[in-house]
């Protein structure tokens, strides 16, 4: 085999620390090495043409470049290679300056580890084989995770692009978060109002099949060719009979067992219902935990009344599977839970705002109900213990967010900007009121917000107090508030009508679980983890998954919209070829010598390994082996060093080239 | 016959100068051969089964580098391996184990001689020690030997009472050996020590050798085989502690990228691995097979070749193998 | 042991396994493992406390699976297991090399085996693994046979002999290994009877890389040593075959015991006890203790 | 081995991901470290078998760094964990073998953590160094024979040679 | 079954120097309470003072060596657990533990300075989680008379269920054990705002002024919530809640007296002894359970 070694000096990075000539003389004293050469800058054309010439004259087989890190110029070297007629897999690169002569400064010693780097990367390079691309094929349907406004974004990009969308959501209307909320910050324009004309537009989208009252239960396959299990729950109504006339809701005898999750739990709702007027699509639901019938076996009234006949108790749960070419998980958030949960002790409650224990100790989203003109007091502010309309309020900020001691170090990012609306959105409904908001900082980074904030305080004089809140009790139907004005250094008590906590954004509670199904990391608080903090930050590292809103990280609309849209813009670059070409770095399993006892399968995150019957020239199976689906192989390699017998290796990195490099030191 | 009677105390003054001499002195200590400064430790008990494990690899180690090589650009530079050339006497090897080098010497010395084997086996004193006692494992009379053979042995010992010993020189090696230490010894009665050996006790003989030849002929695809196969757990235990078994590997070992050695590494029939071609193909792809060519190769292949059974009638492989498979059952029962 | 014989015969004679894997005597304190096909030879089965072997290891071979294939299906194969056997049986079917409905257990409420061949059972000459065992009786089985008899008590040497390595210092720990791996030969009779020890070609049978040198010397015999400890380590169920086989007495079930310690400790995992929990090797917990990285 | 001069060989096992990546950011960042450890690229930390640690000390490495992303982050979702448990064994066997925990040593380390590449870095170094060489394995290459090659022909050794292979 | 095995656990007793002197009735009122329930202890012998007192905040090493020197005494007298019935003492005890277990370096200092090294893992309880291992099916087994007359307001004070990280036994913001406890003698208790407040005792000598307006508060909104009794579970606000209401009638002249009583010495009412036994008579505010029980009523 005949090897080019290539020093760069890339202009004095390297030189200035590293003697390059003298690692490229001794290089050529190597068994193996036809041609060494050291060159100002490798990467450059010139550079790049001395490679192919070399290639060309020398005839070799295979190049080492001593240069900079592979992530910044594997792909240039190996194009390089590929034009001068050698396999693109046979190039090696030394890292020489970020690993090399950019962190150490005595020259002498540089310049032996530089040499000892490259003599590694030339006894791997003489074991490299060549590697050819691998070519799946792509089905063109995207699933769309979650219908909130992240979700229903992506779906409308995507089916507007002309592929086919399923979208699931597990709540029985899409709209999310969003269809919650009163009026958005910073233009203070309603919400619904401009969210359920796109609710509509998905819902009669021919390209975009909505599953509601639905959960993803397993995904299987690889990009381009997920094969997804989707659990439709039973809703008890033949969603195809159903009118939505809401005949059954208003005759359900069972008004006041249930609350209203829609409404923040500050309203009832009837056993048979719709979460909302303006829910998609506009088919009720049975809720069995207190349907009088699923209870006792009687009643049926709803039965009666529908002259549809859509009514069915006998409905069960279906299972579908799609094949799917990419996903998009939009799965969202929720708020901290301020009340004390035994159960889940991972975040801890605030014990010192009472656990939820006083009525009118309410979060974030509860206010946006009461605010909201479709709201349980259509919009009148009435706070909810005895529905006086509050003489004074207190927003109180990072609550949860930013506070270790809770659980949580991160900013909710959104906070600040929505305590300010609906500290405005109170002023403006009760004149004669007051509203406090305690703060740690306003943190107002955005088009129009920290005007918006601004105005809250100058125009409608929201007193904004620069400290935290210790404790909130009850007296005499008063909330007593105390706190501290860090500014004047002096402890605060007021005795507040209502009080708002604008609670941290947290991953939903199933994200985690989600995450697993799906086979995509996520950070220790369960948000899904994006595959580069600033290249890639909507790309997940499973190929053929992407992320799209607050399932990732705290964000606001405009953000989730944005995220959405570069999320489908992926999907839709995914999908616009018939095959994908994928990096041939995958594990490959050694039939003769496999035993069989599949460790690799139960070790492979991505389900790549499957079971391979080795039949004897009789036709009867003899052994059972591994076999590695090279479409869904990411080239992990944690196979190759969990197999006892050493039958797997990873192409690219096999265990020959490593224990190569392992003799070179 | 030279005879002599050597007192014990006496025989181990001898090991002491042979220690200070610098020699080294093998003896069997606590069920194996091993070398021995303190010779307050040597028993010289008759009455021992044979150590766990022969003196074989004193003479053929388990493992021995056979050169050393360097790559460089242009070429492969050897380097030779000095060979070492210390004396090594042996007091009180079993016949069994005495006779090993005599069989094995064949093998090293056919179309090749092994200067590895044949140097150190020069420089071997071999001191034999009547045996008086055998278990169920002991075949040694089946196989043209016995307690009391003198095969292999430079010299014999036949004790006579419990501080005393009747001496058989029996080679030149032997005689050159003990001629410094004329002094201790005594001249000796034949008839007595001829009849302690008569008295001893010997293992039933199992089988006739020649019989087995002519079996093992005529039965190469006998069924038994299968049998002995599916118990067979392929382990080379049997071959490992065997006092003839010689089959050795060679493997070059890297010590850097571009320095390296050759080592020869004891290697046994029974693994799957050994005859296993480059090809995939494997002839003796079965156990059953691989315990078709131990047996034939003990009672017939080496017969034929060198005239000389390889197996000693020691029995370490029957009472090592960890299922319990004994080779004179096998060869015994061949007929049946 | 008339039941026993009379069990196997007729599981023969129905034809429900094609063979029977079991113990014959050989001599008053020595059994030696004995596959059995004709009806007629099941009278040669026994069970004692001399039953040393684990037969577990015979399930693996393939050319027993072969003589128990038809044309048309696959025979079960029924293999005497001491409760402390049917461990391995458990892990190999949890490692996939056998299926629970092709095998059919015979199994005995155990009260122990003598140490090795030839010595009287007794609290003495116990083997090491029965004293403080647990499993008197099989967690899995199809068939039972024996009365529940009373272990006799000893002392467990093994464990103390633990301590005291965990006593020393490291270089006297690495001294008291150098000595005892410096003895193997490379026989790879420990690697034979293991009956976790399953793979078609060993680790340190390939060559392409050389991932352990298969010459005895020093190095190799550390590398070997280390790594079949470590292959086992999660796995081994403590059978101690290894160490009964070994010709040159290394204390192999030493380190098998430590790690299996181990694993109690930190992942409160014993390996071979139930089918229903996860591998050790191969599963992860998120919880998994953190300290040794930084 | 005169010990003022003595340089400590460290061998580093780096996932790709986050490790590799963090020490490009050192890079980057010119953070400076000791020149001892040499690193060696795998996918993944869940790669690296423990084979590997024994021929880098076979080869004369004085210590060895792994390293992989931290819990969570793995690239490849869970490659970390199983490593976790792995070295977690591994290191406990050869602790009771006697081999000292410092000479294998572990990490975290994300595409972030530039500064935390350099000082781990530099802690392993310090760690080896004040160990000393690991002659305790290194000797053994050539224990069972004498050194090559030269050396070879010394009586000494060839005693040695006897010695050693006695079984 | 873990309570029992918890209730036959032996406990080493760790007084601290309030129990000694300030505090002796609930010394008494313990010693007596625990001997009904039928747990014994013994006292840790040759014990010291625990480093509350200005020690942690002046030298550091000082305050833990002394915390840690007792629980070393404990260790090497062979106790496994102990109980530390004063709130501060017991905060001492767990934050020194929790600084050995986690700053190798403190630990190695404090082992120097006490020439010894720790080895168990010796287990700290403050009385409220004495009383939740022994059971408060215990109490209700062996109570002789039920004190359903008295309203009580539980106080915790500020040390006896933090910091929350380290007592795992309660929440630090709302906790409810010794509701728990109080409510197994039959008494009725409040549901009120101050029970983690501070009670001033840190500038319990020098600036009574303010001891007496945080203590005046917590009073008044017991009070408030309609309790007729508050109950402590610490030596240090017991003496700002008890002794100082004299001082309080000087600033705040309409102060009315209110009795605080320990919670050993509510249970031991209910089990049946009297107010003399547990010591209730050593209070500044005068308590007798009989006062309370409206006249006819049939008990006692």
């Amino acid at each position: 085999m005949k090897i080019g070694v290539f020093i760069c000096h890339c202009g004095e990075n390297i030189s200035s620390t590293v003697d390059c000539p003298r690692v490229a003389k001794i290089c050529e004293s190597y068994p193996g090495v036809e041609y060494s050469v050291d060159y100002k800058y490798m990467c450059s054309d010139p550079g790049q043409n001395l490679i192919r010439e070399a290639i060309q004259l020398y005839k070799l087989d295979a190049i080492v470049i001593g240069s900079c890190s592979p992530h910044m110029h594997e792909r240039t070297f190996r194009n390089a290679a590929f034009s001068a007629g050698i396999n693109p897999f046979m190039v090696e690169i030394a890292n020489l300056r970020e690993h090399c002569s950019w962190v150490h400064d005595d020259i002498e010693s540089s310049t032996l580890k530089a040499i000892e780097l490259v003599r590694m990367a030339i006894e791997k390079v003489k074991r490299d084989k060549p590697l050819s691309k691998i070519n799946v094929p792509v089905t063109k349907r995207v699933l769309v995770i979650g219908g909130g406004i992240a979700g229903i974004q992506a779906a409308l990009d995507v089916a507007n692009a002309g592929y086919e969308v399923v979208l699931v959501e597990k709540e029985p209307s899409i709209g999310g978060h969003m269809s919650q909320l009163s009026e958005t910050f910073p233009t203070l324009d309603c919400s619904q109002c401009i969210l359920t004309p796109r609710m509509v537009e998905v819902h009669q989208h021919p390209k975009i099949k909505l599953l509601t009252y639905s959960e993803v239960v397993k995904v299987e396959g690889f990009i381009g060719n997920f094969k997804v299990t989707i659990k439709k729950k039973a809703r008890h109504i033949n969603e195809d009979l159903c009118s939505g006339c809401g005949m059954c809701i208003s005759k359900c005898p069972i008004k006041k067992k249930a609350y209203n999750s829609f409404e923040e739990d500050l309203a009832f709702r009837s056993a048979v219902y719709i979460p909302f007027s303006q829910a998609i699509p506009n088919i009720p639901v049975i809720d069995e935990t207190v349907c009088t019938y699923f209870q006792t076996g009687k009643c049926g009234m709803c039965l009666k009344v529908c002259d549809r006949g859509a009514i069915n108790f006998d409905q069960k749960d279906t299972v579908m599977v799609a094949d799917i070419g990419a996903i998009i998980v939009a799965t969202g958030y929720k708020l901290y839970d301020i009340e004390r949960k035994s159960a889940d002790l991972k975040y801890k409650g605030y014990g010192e705002y009472g656990y939820g224990k006083y009525r009118d100790v309410i979060d974030g989203l509860q206010f946006e109900r009461i605010a909201s003109a479709s709201g349980p007091t259509s919009g009148e502010m009435k706070r909810p213990s005895d529905g006086k309309e509050p003489k004074k309020i207190v927003f109180i900020q990072c609550v949860g967010s930013r506070d270790d001691s809770k659980g949580i170090s991160y900013c909710s990012k959104i906070c600040c900007m929505y305590t300010a609306k609906q500290a405005m959105l109170y002023r403006h409904k009760v004149h004669d009121g007051e509203a406090y908001v305690f703060y740690m900082d306003i943190r107002a980074g955005g088009k129009m917000y920290e005007e918006f904030v601004r105005r809250a305080i100058e125009e409608d004089k929201v007193k904004y107090i620069r400290g935290r809140v210790s404790r909130i009790y009850e007296e005499n139907g008063k909330y007593i508030v105390k706190g501290e004005d860090t500014i004047a250094g002096m402890p605060v008590e007021i005795d507040a009508d209502m009080v708002v906590l604008a609670t941290a954004m947290i991953p939903q509670d199933n994200a985690p679980a989600l995450a697993r199904t799906i086979g995509i990391p996520y950070d220790k608080y369960g948000f899904f983890n994006e595959s580069h903090p600033k290249l890639k930050p909507v790309e997940s590292t499973t190929a053929g998954v992407f992320l799209a809103g607050a399932c990732q990280s705290p964000k606001d609309i405009p953000e989730s919209v944005a995220m959405a849209s570069a999320a489908a813009c992926k999907t839709i670059i995914l999908l616009s070829s018939d095959t994908l070409e994928r990096e041939p770095v995958v594990a490959k399993v050694n039939e003769d010598l496999c035993a069989g006892c599949f460790y690799c399968q139960k070790v492979c995150p991505f389900g790549a390994v499957e079971v391979k019957d080795v039949k004897d020239i009789n036709g009867i199976v003899y052994k059972e082996v591994a076999f590695i689906n090279q479409g869904v192989c990411q080239g992990c390699g944690t196979c190759t060093a969990t197999c006892l017998s050493k039958s797997i290796e990873l192409s690219g990195f096999n265990n020959e080239e490593i224990f190569a490099e392992i003799a070179a030191l | 016959m030279d005879e002599k009677i050597i007192l014990k105390d006496d025989l181990l003054r001898i090991c002491g100068d042979v220690i200070d001499k610098g020699h080294i002195l093998l003896c069997p200590v606590m069920n194996e051969y091993s070398i021995v400064k303190d010779f307050s430790r040597i028993k010289l008990d008759a009455s021992a089964l044979p150590a766990g494990t022969s003196f074989k690899c004193y003479v053929f180690p388990k493992t021995e580098p056979v050169l050393y090589y360097k790559r460089s650009k242009s070429d492969v530079q050897l380097i030779d391996v000095n060979i070492d050339r210390k004396n090594i006497v042996i007091l009180g090897a079993k016949p069994c184990d005495a006779n090993s080098l005599n069989i094995m010497k064949h093998l090293f010395n056919w179309d090749y001689s092994d200067e590895f084997f044949n140097l150190r086996e020069k420089n071997f004193i071999i001191i034999g020690l009547m045996c008086s006692h055998y278990d169920e494992y002991c075949f040694c009379t089946s196989v043209d030997s016995s307690p009391v053979s003198e095969k292999g042995s430079d010299i014999f010992l036949i004790p006579v009472d419990e501080n005393k010993f009747a001496m058989r020189i029996i080679t030149e090696k032997g005689s050159e050996f003990i001629s410094p230490y004329a002094e201790y010894l005594k001249t000796g009665d034949e008839n007595i020590s001829k009849q302690i050996t008569e008295n001893v006790k010997l293992p039933k003989v199992a089988f006739d050798s020649n019989e087995v030849y002519e079996w093992l002929g005529e039965n190469f695809e006998s069924p038994k085989w299968e049998g002995i196969g599916n118990l067979c757990l392929s382990c080379a235990k049997c071959a490992f502690v065997c006092p003839v078994c010689h089959c050795f590997d060679i493997v070059d070992e890297d010590y850097s990228y571009t320095e390296g050695r050759r080592m020869k590494n004891w290697d046994g029939c029974q693994f799957g691995n050994f005859t296993m071609h480059a090809s995939g193909h494997n002839p003796r792809d079965i156990q059953s097979k691989r315990y078709r060519q131990r047996v034939n190769h003990k009672f017939r292949y080496y017969v034929d070749k060198f005239g000389e059974i390889l197996c000693t009638g020691c029995g370490r492989c029957s009472r090592g193998c960890p299922v319990s498979i004994d080779i004179k059952e096998i060869v015994s029962n061949c007929k049946d | 042991m008339k039941e026993l014989r009379e069990h196997a015969k007729e599981l023969l004679e129905k034809g429900e396994v094609s063979a029977v894997i079991g113990y014959s005597q050989v001599s008053e304190k020595r059994t030696k493992p004995i596959i059995v096909t004709d009806p007629q030879d099941t009278d040669q089965l026994v069970f004692n406390e001399y039953c040393l072997n684990n037969l577990a290891v015979y399930l693996t071979k393939a050319r027993i699976k072969v003589s128990c294939r038809t044309k048309d299906k696959t025979l079960k194969l029924a293999v005497t297991a001491k409760p402390c056997d049917v461990h391995s049986v458990v892990a190999l079917i949890q490692e996939n090399q056998i299926h629970r409905e092709d095998i059919h257990i015979i199994s005995f409420n155990c009260h122990g085996v003598a140490k090795d061949f030839g010595f009287e059972f007794s609290g003495d000459n116990i083997a090491s693994k029965c004293i403080n065992c647990e499993t008197h009786k099989p967690l899995y089985f199809d068939k039972i046979f024996g009365e529940e008899k009373e272990t006799p008590k000893a002392s467990d040497d093994a464990m103390e002999r633990i301590q005291e390595i965990e006593r020393m210092s490291h270089q006297e720990r690495f001294e008291f290994f150098k000595n005892e791996f410096d003895k193997c030969i490379k026989c790879y009779a420990c690697r034979a009877v293991c009956p976790l020890c399953y793979c078609q070609r060993c680790i340190t049978d390939k060559t392409i890389p050389r991932w352990i040198e298969s010459s005895s010397h020093m190095r190799g015999n550390f590398a070997w040593n280390i790594v079949r400890a470590f292959h086992l380590s999660g796995r081994c169920t403590g059978c101690g075959e290894c160490e009964r086989a070994c010709p040159v007495d290394i204390p192999l079930s030493l380190l098998n015991r430590r790690m299996a310690i181990k694993a109690k400790k930190s992942f409160s995992y014993v390996s071979g006890r139930s089918l229903e929990t996860p591998t050790l090797v191969g599963s992860f917990n998120e919880k998994d203790n953190d300290e040794l990285f930084m | 081995m005169d010990n003022q001069k003595w340089e400590p060989k460290i061998v580093a096992f780096v996932c790709n991901w986050c490790t590799y990546t963090g020490a490009d950011l050192a890079g980057t960042s010119r953070m400076k470290y000791p020149a001892n450890t040499k690193m060696i690229r795998v996918m993944c930390s869940g790669s690296v078998d423990p084979v590997f640690i024994l021929k880098a000390f076979e080869r004369g490495a004085d210590g060895i760094l792994v390293s992989g992303c931290h819990p969570n982050d793995c690239h490849y979702n869970a490659g970390n964990f199983h490593a976790r448990r792995r070295w977690d064994f591994f290191h406990e066997l050869l602790d009771f073998i006697g081999i000292e925990k410092g000479r294998l040593q572990f990490s975290w380390i994300s595409a972030s953590e530039g500064k935390k590449f350099a000082d781990v870095v530099s802690k392993v170094t310090k760690d080896i160094k004040a160990m000393g060489p690991f002659t305790n394995y290194q000797k053994m290459n050539s224990e069972f024979t004498a050194l090559f090659p030269e050396e070879a022909n010394a009586d000494s050794e060839i005693i040695n040679q006897i010695k050693e292979t006695v079984l | 079954m873990n309570l029992l095995k918890e209730v036959f656990m032996k406990y080493g007793y760790f007084p601290g120097c309030s129990q000694t002197g300030s505090a002796k009735e609930y010394d008494i009122s313990l010693r007596k309470v625990i001997e009904k329930l039928g747990v014994s202890f013994d006292e840790i012998e040759d014990w010291s003072c625990c480093g509350a007192t200005s020690a942690h905040v002046t030298n550091h090493k000082l305050s833990t060596a002394l915390a840690m020197r007792n629980i070393m005494l404990a260790e090497q007298q062979g106790m496994e657990n102990i109980i530390a019935p004063c709130a501060a003492c017991y905060n001492r005890l767990i934050m020194s533990q929790f600084e050995i277990a986690n700053h190798s370096g403190i630990r190695k200092e404090t082992e120097e300075l006490l020439s010894a090294s720790f080895q168990k893992d010796v287990k700290v309880f403050n009385v409220l989680e004495l009383f939740l291992n022994i059971g408060i099916d215990k109490i209700i087994e062996n109570r002789k008379r039920e004190l359903n007359d008295l309203k009580v307001a539980c106080y915790y004070g500020c040390l006896l269920v933090r910091p929350s990280g380290l007592t795992k036994f309660d929440d630090a913001e709302q906790p409810e054990s010794m509701e728990k406890i109080a409510e197994a003698t039959g008494a009725k208790t409040i549901d009120w705002n101050y029970k983690v407040e501070c009670c001033g005792a840190a500038h319990s000598i020098a600036r009574r002024d303010i001891v007496v307006d945080l203590s005046k508060k917590i009073l008044d909104d017991a009070k408030y919530h309609g309790a007729n009794v508050m109950i402590v579970a610490c030596p240090m606000c017991h003496t700002n809640l008890d002794m100082r209401q004299r001082v309080m009638k000087r600033t705040y002249p309409e102060h009315e007296d209110f009795p605080v009583l320990y919670i050993t010495e509510l249970i031991g009412l209910a089990l049946g002894m009297d107010e003399k036994e547990l010591g209730i008579d050593l209070h500044f505010i005068d308590f007798n359970y009989k006062d309370l029980v409206p006249e006819n009523s049939g008990v006692g």
